[in-house]
C-alpha cells in the first residue's frame, strides 16, 4: 500500500493508474456502477457507509469570479436512511417512476485517486456520464464530475463515505432524478 | 423622432380553430368534459402564448432572492425572460432581459450583484432602475436619433407585490395585482404571513418535462392522487394507508381561476399548525385574524394556485422512514417551453421566525420529497409525461378528460374564508374553476399583438 | 349527466393548402406526377394525422402475439397508443392506451400479462375487456358524477381479424374490414394461409427513421430497386446478376390502394413455393384453392401493402455467402412521428407447420438481411432518408417525383387471382394505385374532428 | 406525356400574418424599428422559405472549389441542395441534388470527382452536364413513358457568375445577375480582382448556430460592436484602444439591398492597401480603375454583403499577441435551418498573386480570428444566439430593436464610388437598407409556389 | 498469470485492473475499437473466433420482476460466416448505407474481466457508448454494455468468442445499424 | 522503463495498460484534463511544449477510398503564442462567449500508448468525448480521437508537443468552439 498521506493534492498523495490500490478503487466503482445499471440497489445501498453525505448540489451560471456555480440548494441530500428509504422504495411496485425501470448506463472516466490524512480513506475523483432512456425515449445524459470518499473496510472493499455529484446543468433536461448517481 | 408605438389590427382569434373546432365546444369546464385537444396542440399552444402567457399576471420571484441592493435574478414574465432586480433605491424592479439596441440578452447569468448591466454586443449600459445610461459612440448618433430618455430598459408592463411575492403582467389593461388576487390574498396571508416574513432560501431547482403545463398544474390542486401515485410512499408507511387521509378539508375556488384546499392532517400534533413547530403557534394571533388564525391552526396540509402556474404547497411529512413528519413550504412554478415541454421551477420557503434545527430537518426533508429528485415528486412527472403523451393523436383528442367529482356538491357555509367553499377535499371543482378561467381568457385575446411599441411608464413596483 | 359527445362543425379541409396549391394539382397519379412537396410538408402532414391516420383501417398487430388470456402489448391505431389484449373470455380487444380519467398511459410496457389494469394517477382500474371496475374514491362523487358503466376504456372504434391479423380504424362511418381489404383477401389467404397458421415469433424490432412515411410505402412496391439498392449482395452473390431477375412475375392493384407482386425467382427449387420447405407444398392444395395455390407453387417472391403502410414481404435468400437460400416472412409497419420521422416495426413470421430447422435458418437469416441490421434493409434506409430530406426546400417543391413507369402498359387478363394484374413486376402501377388512394382520403377529411366524445359501444372483436 | 408544369393559383401571401399584423406596420427600416416579431416566427419563416429562399440570388461556390472537370461540391442554393460541378466541357453547372426518379440526394459526399453521377436507388446516371444517360430498367418503360431528354438534372434556375463567384437563383423571373448586383460589381472588383484572380482555399468551415439567420446578416455590416463585442481584444492589445477605431471610413448602400463599409485602420502600413503584402500593391492600377485602385490602397478593413446572406471580410489583424499584423480575406454565408438555426459556412480566400509565406501566416490568422474557433467570431455568436432567444416570447414580440443610428446623416457626395455613400462608417444605413430590401421581397411573394414543374432550360452558366 | 478458474463471478475470479492480464485484455478492446472506428474491417473480421456468436438482442419494457427485458428475437444474431459477409459487403463500392462511411467512435469504459472455467477463456464485460455521425447530422448514441467470451490464442493476442451487445433503447433511434459493436 | 523505440505501431513499442508508464500518462491526461473542465487555462498552457503544434483539421464526408476526409483547412492551427493568446483571453473579463463560462467535461477513453524513435516521446491516442452545456442549455457533444505527442520531462511530468484533434462531425453542431480539447 504506497498511498502516501499528505496535504491533499499534493503530488506525493496521488496514487497513480496502474497501482495496485488503483486498480482496487476502480474495479469497486466499476462494480458498484454495475449494481445500480442491474438495478441491484439493496446490494448497492450496502457498500453506503452509516455516515454517508451523498450530495448533488443545484448549478447556477455564474461568472467565473463567483466560482463554479454550486449552490447551498440541492437536488440531493441524503444521508444513510434517506437512502435506504429511497432504495425501499424502488423495491415497491408502485414506485412508478421507476416502475417499469428506466434503463441508466454509468459511464466512469477520468478516475482520479488520492490519499488522505487516515491511512483507510481516499478521495477518488471520477467524471460520470449517465445515459438514461426509458420506455421509447432517446437517451438522456447527465455529465459531470463525482467526488467519492471512500472508505476501506477489507481488501477490495469500500464503503462510500461520501459522495459529491457535481452535475454540470443548471437545467436538468430530463422529468425526473428517479435514478442514482 | 419616429414613435415606436405603432397600431396594428388587433388579432380577433375568439375560439373558433382552423379546423373548425370551437374550444367552446370541446372544453366544457361546467359540465366537467376538458378535450384531451388542448394538451398537446400548436395551435391551442401559440393562442395561450398571447392570450394568456402575454397578458395574465405571473409570479416572477420573491424579494427574498435578491435581499441587497443590485441584486439580480434571471427569470421569465410570462414566457418573456426577465430580469428581478432591486435598484440603488432599494426599489424592486423587473425588465424585458433584452437589450433596448438589437435585443442582446443583457443579464447572462443566473443571479448577480451589479451597480449597472452593460450588454456585450455595443456596450449600452443601463442602471438598475432601467435607465440607458450611455450607448455607444453616441457622438455618431445625429439630433434626434438617440433618444436615450427613451430608451430605458423594458420595464415589465404591470408589477406588483404581495407579501414579498413579485408578479408581473404584460397587459397595460390588467386590473391591479391587488384586484387580481382580489379574496386569494386572504389565503396568501395564511402562508406567507402566518409568522411574520416568508424567506425563500437559496435558488429554485429548474429542470425540464415532457408534458403539457396544464397537465402539471391540474395535478397541483388534486388531492385524491396522492394516495394511489404514491402508493410507494403509503407501502413504506411515509403515508397513511387510508385511501381518505388526504379529504379531511375544504377546497375553495374564487374569483380569476384562483383555487386552493386545506386539509387536516392525521389527529396528532406534527400534523396541526401546518407543521411548524409549535413554539410559532402563538405567532398565528398575531399575525392573522382569528379566522386565519383559526384554519392555519387546524391544519396540516395546504396547495393553493394563483392562476395560472404558481402554487404553494404546505405539506408535512417526513423524507425517510425513520424521522418524524416536519412541516414544509414548497413553490412551484410551470413555464411552458412548448405545446408539450415545461421547465419547472421549485423553491423551499421557511418562516423567517424558523428555530435553525427546523429549518435544516423541513429543508432536507423537502429536498428528498420535492424537486425532481422527491420520491414524492418523481411519480408525478410520470404521470405528466404520459398523460400529455396520449393526447397527441386524432383519435384521442376527440374525446374528453373527466372532471365530475363534485359537480353537484353543495357550497359548505359554514366555512370562516372569503370564496366558495366546499366541504371534503377530494372533488374537482378547483381543477373546474381553473379551465373555466382558462377559457375565459382564450374568448378574449390580447390587445393588438403586433403593434410596434416602445416601453410606456417607466416602472413601477 | 352531460352528453360527453358534442358536435363541432365538421372541417372542410378539401385538398386545397394554406400556400394556395391545391393537392389536385400537385398530385396526379394518373399522369405519373407526385410532388416532392407533399413529403416534408407539415401542413400536408396535420392533414394526413385527421383525414388517413384518424379514419384508415390500420393493423395492430396479430393474435399470435397475444396467445394467452390477459396478453398484453402496447401498439399503435393509426397514430394513437392503443393496447391489443386478449381479455379473460379470450376475445381480442384493443383500446386507446389512456385512462378515462386524466388520460394517463395505462400500459406503460411493451408487453405484459394482467387480470386487471390500474391506472397510476389515480387508481382506476378497468378489466382486460375494457369496464371501469372501480375508480378512485368513489363515495366522493355525487349522484351522477361517476356512471361507471360509460367509463370503460375507450374502444378502437371499429376492430376486425382477418387471418389473425388484427387491423383497427377510428373511423364510425368506415366500411367493415372485409370490404376494405376486399379482394386484397384472396392474396392475404396466400401469404398468410398457405400451409394453416401463421405464427408471429416474439416482438417487433422498432427503430425510427428520419425520413417520410410515404417514401418507405413507396419503396415496399417497388422491385426493380433491388438490383441497384441492393447492388453489393449483388456483387457478393447473394442476389442474381441480371438487372431484370426481379421482374419475373405479376404486380396486382385492388380497391382501396391495396397491391401486391407475385415474382418467380431463379429457376432453382428452392425458389419456388414462396421459399418454403418442400415438405409443406402438399398443404397449399389443402389450404388454397387452386388458382391460389399455384401461385404459391409457382412464385419465390412476394411483396404486398395493405393500405396505407402495412407490408409483407415474403423472400427467398440467404443471409451470409456460404448458406443456402431460405425462405422468410416478413411483416413491416411504420407509423409517422412528424412529416419527416417515422417509427419502423418488423416482425418475424412463420408457418405454425414449419420444421424446427427451416424456423432457425428462416429467423436467423431475416434477422442478417431486413430489420435495422439487415444487409438489405440498411441501404433502402439511406434512401429513405435521403429523399426526404431533399424534398424540403422551397425549390424542390415545385417539381414532381416521375411515376410513369408501364403508365400505358394493358393488363394481363390470363392472372388467375382478382384485381388488375400486369405481367412484368418493374412498373409503378402499383405506387399510382397507393396514391391515388391516397388523395382520395385528402379529399375527404375525417368526421368533425373537435367534437368531445364518448366511447359508444362497448366493443367488438 | 402530360406536361410537368402544372400552374396552381398563386399564392398572395401579401405582408399581413395570420395574427392580423402587417409586416408593413412591424417592420419600418426608414424609421430605424424592427420588431422582434421577425426573429423567431415560424410564420414570418415560412414565408421567407418562398419569398426570400425561393426566389433571390444566392451564392452557392466559387469556381476555384472545382478547379478539375469532374469536380463536384455539394451545396445549398438559398436553403436547396445543389451540385455545383464542372462539366466534362468545363463549363461550371449547378443542379438541384436530387434525382429526377424518386428524389434521392446524388451526390452524397461533400465533395468529389466523378464523370457520372449515379443515383443508389435505382441507378439513374446522369452527365455532369446534367443529362440523363441511363435510366433503370428502360426497356420496361412502354413508349413515352421515359421521355430521357425531359429527365435530366433539374439546373439551378438561374445561374451566373461574376469573378469566379457563381451564384443561383430559383426564380425564372429573376433579373440578370449582372443586373442584380448592379453596381456591387464595382466594389466587388475590389476585393476579389484586386490583384488578379482570387483562389477560394480548401473547404469551408461549416457550424450550426442557434440563432436567426438575420440577426447574424445584421452583425456583418455592424462596425461600431467591433470595440464592444471584442472588448478582449482591446484588453489583449489585438484591437486599438480607441471606440472609434473602425469608424474612420464610409459606408455604402446600393440598389437590391447590397451594403459594404470600407474602413482605415491605424496609420501603419500593415493596414494600407488592403492588409496585403506592399509587394502587390502595384497590382492594384494593374486590375482596377483609378478610383478603385485608391481605395484599396486607402483602406485596411472592408465588409460588404451581397444580398440577402453572403459576406465578404476584408480585415488586416493577428491572431496572437506576439505578431505583426495581417491582411485577410473571409467569405461567409448563412443557410437557415429553421426560425432560429442557421448553418455557418466561413472560406478562407486568397489573392493568387500572394507570395508564399503570407499565405501560411494570413491563413494561420484567419483559422486563429475567425470562424467557429476564432477569437473574433466566438464572441460574435454568443450575440447571436442570445439576441435570438430573447425575441420568443409574446411580450417581446411587441416591441421594436433600435437602428436608428445615422438616420438624418447627409451622403458624401465626395465619394468616387457608386451609390449611396456616408462619411463615418459607424452608423445603421446598411442595416436600414437590407431590411428594406427584405420588406420589398417579402410584399411580393415568388410565383405559384404549388405548379407542379418539369425543369425549363438545361442550363445556363 | 493470476487467473482463478472457479465460480463465475466469485471474487477469486476476477482479475482486477492494474493486473498484467487485464492491461492486455484492455489493450485488445481498444485496438479492436480502433479498427472498427477506422474501417478496418477485414483487419477486425480476423479478431473473430471460427465459433464466434455475435448477438444484440431488442429489448422491451417491461416490469422489473420480468428482468431486463432482453427478447428472444434480435437486432443482431451472427456467427462467422455473416460477420464475414457484413464486412466484405462493407469492403464493395455500393454498400450505400456506409458508403461514404459513417463516423462512429466506440468508447469502452467500466471494464471487468473475470475468468471462466477454461484457462484460455475470459469474460470481459464492458460499458459501450457508441458514437455515430454520418454526412451532415448530429450524433447518433448507442449505449449499453457489452459482454464478451475472449479467447486469448497466444501471448497478447485474443479471439472474440462471443460478444452479447445488451443496448439500453427498445426504440433505435438511428435509422439503421449499419455500424458494428 | 520498458518502451522500446522501432517502427511505431509494432507491438514492441506498444506500452500497454498497467505498465507504469501508462499509468504514469494516464494520470497526466486526467490531470491535463481536470484542468480544462476546472477553467484553469493558465495552469493548463504551462502543460503545452514552447513547439507545440495544436490542430483541430475540418473533416469532410468523402468516399471510402479518398480517406478519412480531415482536410488541410483547419478548426484549430496552433502554436504556443496563439494558444498563451486564447488562455490570455480567456483571463479578461470579456471574452463573452466564455463570460460566463461553459461547464466542460472532457471525458477520455480507449488510450493506447506507443513509443517513438525519441526515447522521452510517447504517442498518446485516446477517444474524447468533450460534453459542454451553458446556460440554460442541454448538453451539446464533440466526440473523435485526439492523437498527442508526449514528452517527458521530468518523472511524471509531460509536456504536449502536438495535439491532433480528430473531431467525428463535418458540421460543428455547436454554436462556437471557444472551449479547448
Ligand atoms: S445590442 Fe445591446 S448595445 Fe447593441
Ligand atoms: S388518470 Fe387514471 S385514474 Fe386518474
Ligand atoms: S431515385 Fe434515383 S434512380 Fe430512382
Ligand atoms: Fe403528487
Ligand atoms: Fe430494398
Ligand atoms: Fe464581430
Amino acid at each position: 500500500m504506497s498511498v502516501v498521506r499528505e496535504a491533499a493534492g499534493a503530488p506525493a498523495d496521488r496514487c497513480a493508474p496502474g497501482k495496485p490500490l488503483y486498480g482496487e478503487i476502480l474495479e469497486f466503482l466499476y462494480r458498484e456502477a454495475a449494481l445500480l445499471d442491474n438495478n441491484e440497489f439493496a446490494a448497492w445501498v450496502e457498500l453506503c457507509a452509516e455516515d454517508i453525505h451523498y450530495v448533488m448540489p443545484v448549478r447556477t451560471t455564474q461568472f467565473r469570479a463567483r466560482g463554479a456555480g454550486f449552490e447551498q440548494v440541492s437536488f440531493f441530500d441524503e444521508n444513510i436512511n434517506s437512502l435506504r428509504t429511497r432504495v425501499a422504495r424502488l423495491q415497491t411496485e408502485s414506485a412508478w417512476a421507476e416502475t417499469p425501470p428506466s434503463r441508466t448506463r454509468h459511464f466512469l472516466t477520468n478516475v482520479l485517486v488520492t490519499g488522505t490524512d487516515r491511512p483507510d480513506e481516499f478521495a477518488v475523483a471520477a467524471n460520470f456520464l449517465v445515459t438514461r432512456t426509458r420506455a421509447e425515449q432517446a437517451y438522456q445524459m447527465f455529465a459531470g464530475r463525482r467526488e467519492d470518499l471512500l472508505r476501506r473496510v477489507a481488501p477490495s472493499e469500500y464503503r462510500i463515505a461520501r459522495r459529491r455529484i457535481l452535475v454540470d446543468q443548471t437545467v436538468i433536461t430530463s422529468a425526473n432524478l428517479s435514478v442514482l448517481f | 423622432m419616429a414613435n415606436e408605438r405603432v397600431s396594428g389590427k388587433a388579432a380577433q382569434m375568439g375560439t373558433r380553430l382552423a379546423s373548425g373546432e370551437d374550444l367552446e365546444h370541446i372544453v366544457r369546464p361546467e359540465e366537467g368534459l376538458i378535450s384531451r385537444r388542448i394538451f398537446a396542440d400548436p395551435e391551442v399552444y401559440e393562442r395561450e402564448l398571447e392570450g394568456i402567457f402575454g397578458r395574465a399576471w405571473f409570479f416572477i420571484g420573491h424579494e427574498s432572492e435578491i435581499p441587497e441592493r443590485g441584486d439580480i435574478v434571471a427569470r421569465q414574465c410570462g414566457v418573456d425572460p426577465v430580469i428581478l432586480v432591486r435598484d440603488q433605491a432599494g426599489v424592486v424592479r423587473a425588465f424585458l432581459n433584452s437589450c433596448r439596441h438589437r435585443g442582446m440578452r443583457l443579464c447572462r447569468t443566473d443571479r448577480d450583484n451589479a451597480t449597472t448591466l452593460r450588454c456585450p454586443y455595443h456596450g449600452w449600459a443601463y442602471s438598475t432602475s432601467g435607465e440607458l445610461l450611455a450607448a455607444s459612440s453616441e457622438h455618431h448618433y445625429g439630433p434626434g436619433e438617440l433618444d436615450k430618455s427613451q430608451l430605458g430598459l423594458i420595464p415589465v408592463t404591470r408589477l406588483g407585490s404581495y407579501r414579498g411575492l413579485v408578479f408581473g403582467s404584460w397587459d397595460p389593461a390588467a386590473p391591479s395585482l391587488e384586484e387580481w388576487l382580489g379574496d386569494m390574498r386572504w389565503y396568501m396571508d395564511i402562508i406567507f404571513g402566518r409568522t411574520g416574513e416568508i424567506e425563500f432560501v437559496g435558488v429554485p431547482q429548474i429542470w425540464d418535462v415532457e408534458c403539457c403545463w396544464k397537465i402539471a398544474t391540474d395535478n397541483f390542486t388534486d388531492n385524491f392522487h396522492v394516495y394511489w401515485t404514491h402508493q410507494s410512499l403509503v407501502e413504506l408507511g411515509l403515508l397513511p394507508s387510508d385511501p381518505d387521509f388526504a379529504s379531511h378539508g375544504h377546497m375553495v375556488t374564487l374569483n380569476n381561476g384562483h383555487i386552493l384546499h386545506f386539509v387536516q392532517g392525521p389527529p396528532m400534533e406534527a400534523f396541526q399548525g401546518l407543521g411548524l413547530p409549535k413554539s410559532l403557534w402563538p405567532r398565528f394571533k398575531e399575525h392573522l385574524n382569528p379566522a386565519q388564525a383559526q384554519i392555519a391552526q387546524a391544519h396540516g396540509y395546504s396547495a393553493g394556485t394563483m392562476w395560472p402556474n404558481f402554487h404553494w404547497l404546505q405539506l408535512v411529512t417526513t423524507g425517510d422512514t425513520k424521522s418524524e413528519p416536519v412541516g414544509i413550504l414548497n413553490l412551484r412554478l410551470e413555464i411552458p417551453l412548448s405545446p408539450t415541454r415545461t421547465r419547472m421551477y421549485s423553491w423551499f420557503a421557511i418562516d423567517e421566525a424558523a428555530p435553525a434545527d427546523y429549518r435544516k430537518i423541513s429543508y432536507e426533508t423537502y429536498v428528498r420529497c420535492f424537486g425532481p429528485s422527491g420520491i414524492f415528486d418523481q411519480d408525478d412527472m410520470e404521470n405528466w409525461e404520459e398523460c400529455t403523451a396520449t393526447a397527441r393523436g386524432p383519435a384521442a383528442k376527440r374525446y374528453a378528460l373527466h372532471h365530475k367529482m363534485g359537480i353537484g356538491r353543495s357550497p359548505d357555509a359554514t366555512w370562516p374564508g372569503p370564496g366558495t367553499s366546499y366541504a371534503d377535499s377530494y372533488g374537482e371543482m378547483t381543477q373546474r374553476a381553473w379551465y373555466a378561467e382558462w377559457l375565459r381568457r382564450m374568448r378574449h385575446p390580447a390587445q393588438a399583438p403586433g403593434a410596434v411599441q416602445r416601453p410606456r411608464a417607466r416602472v413601477a413596483s
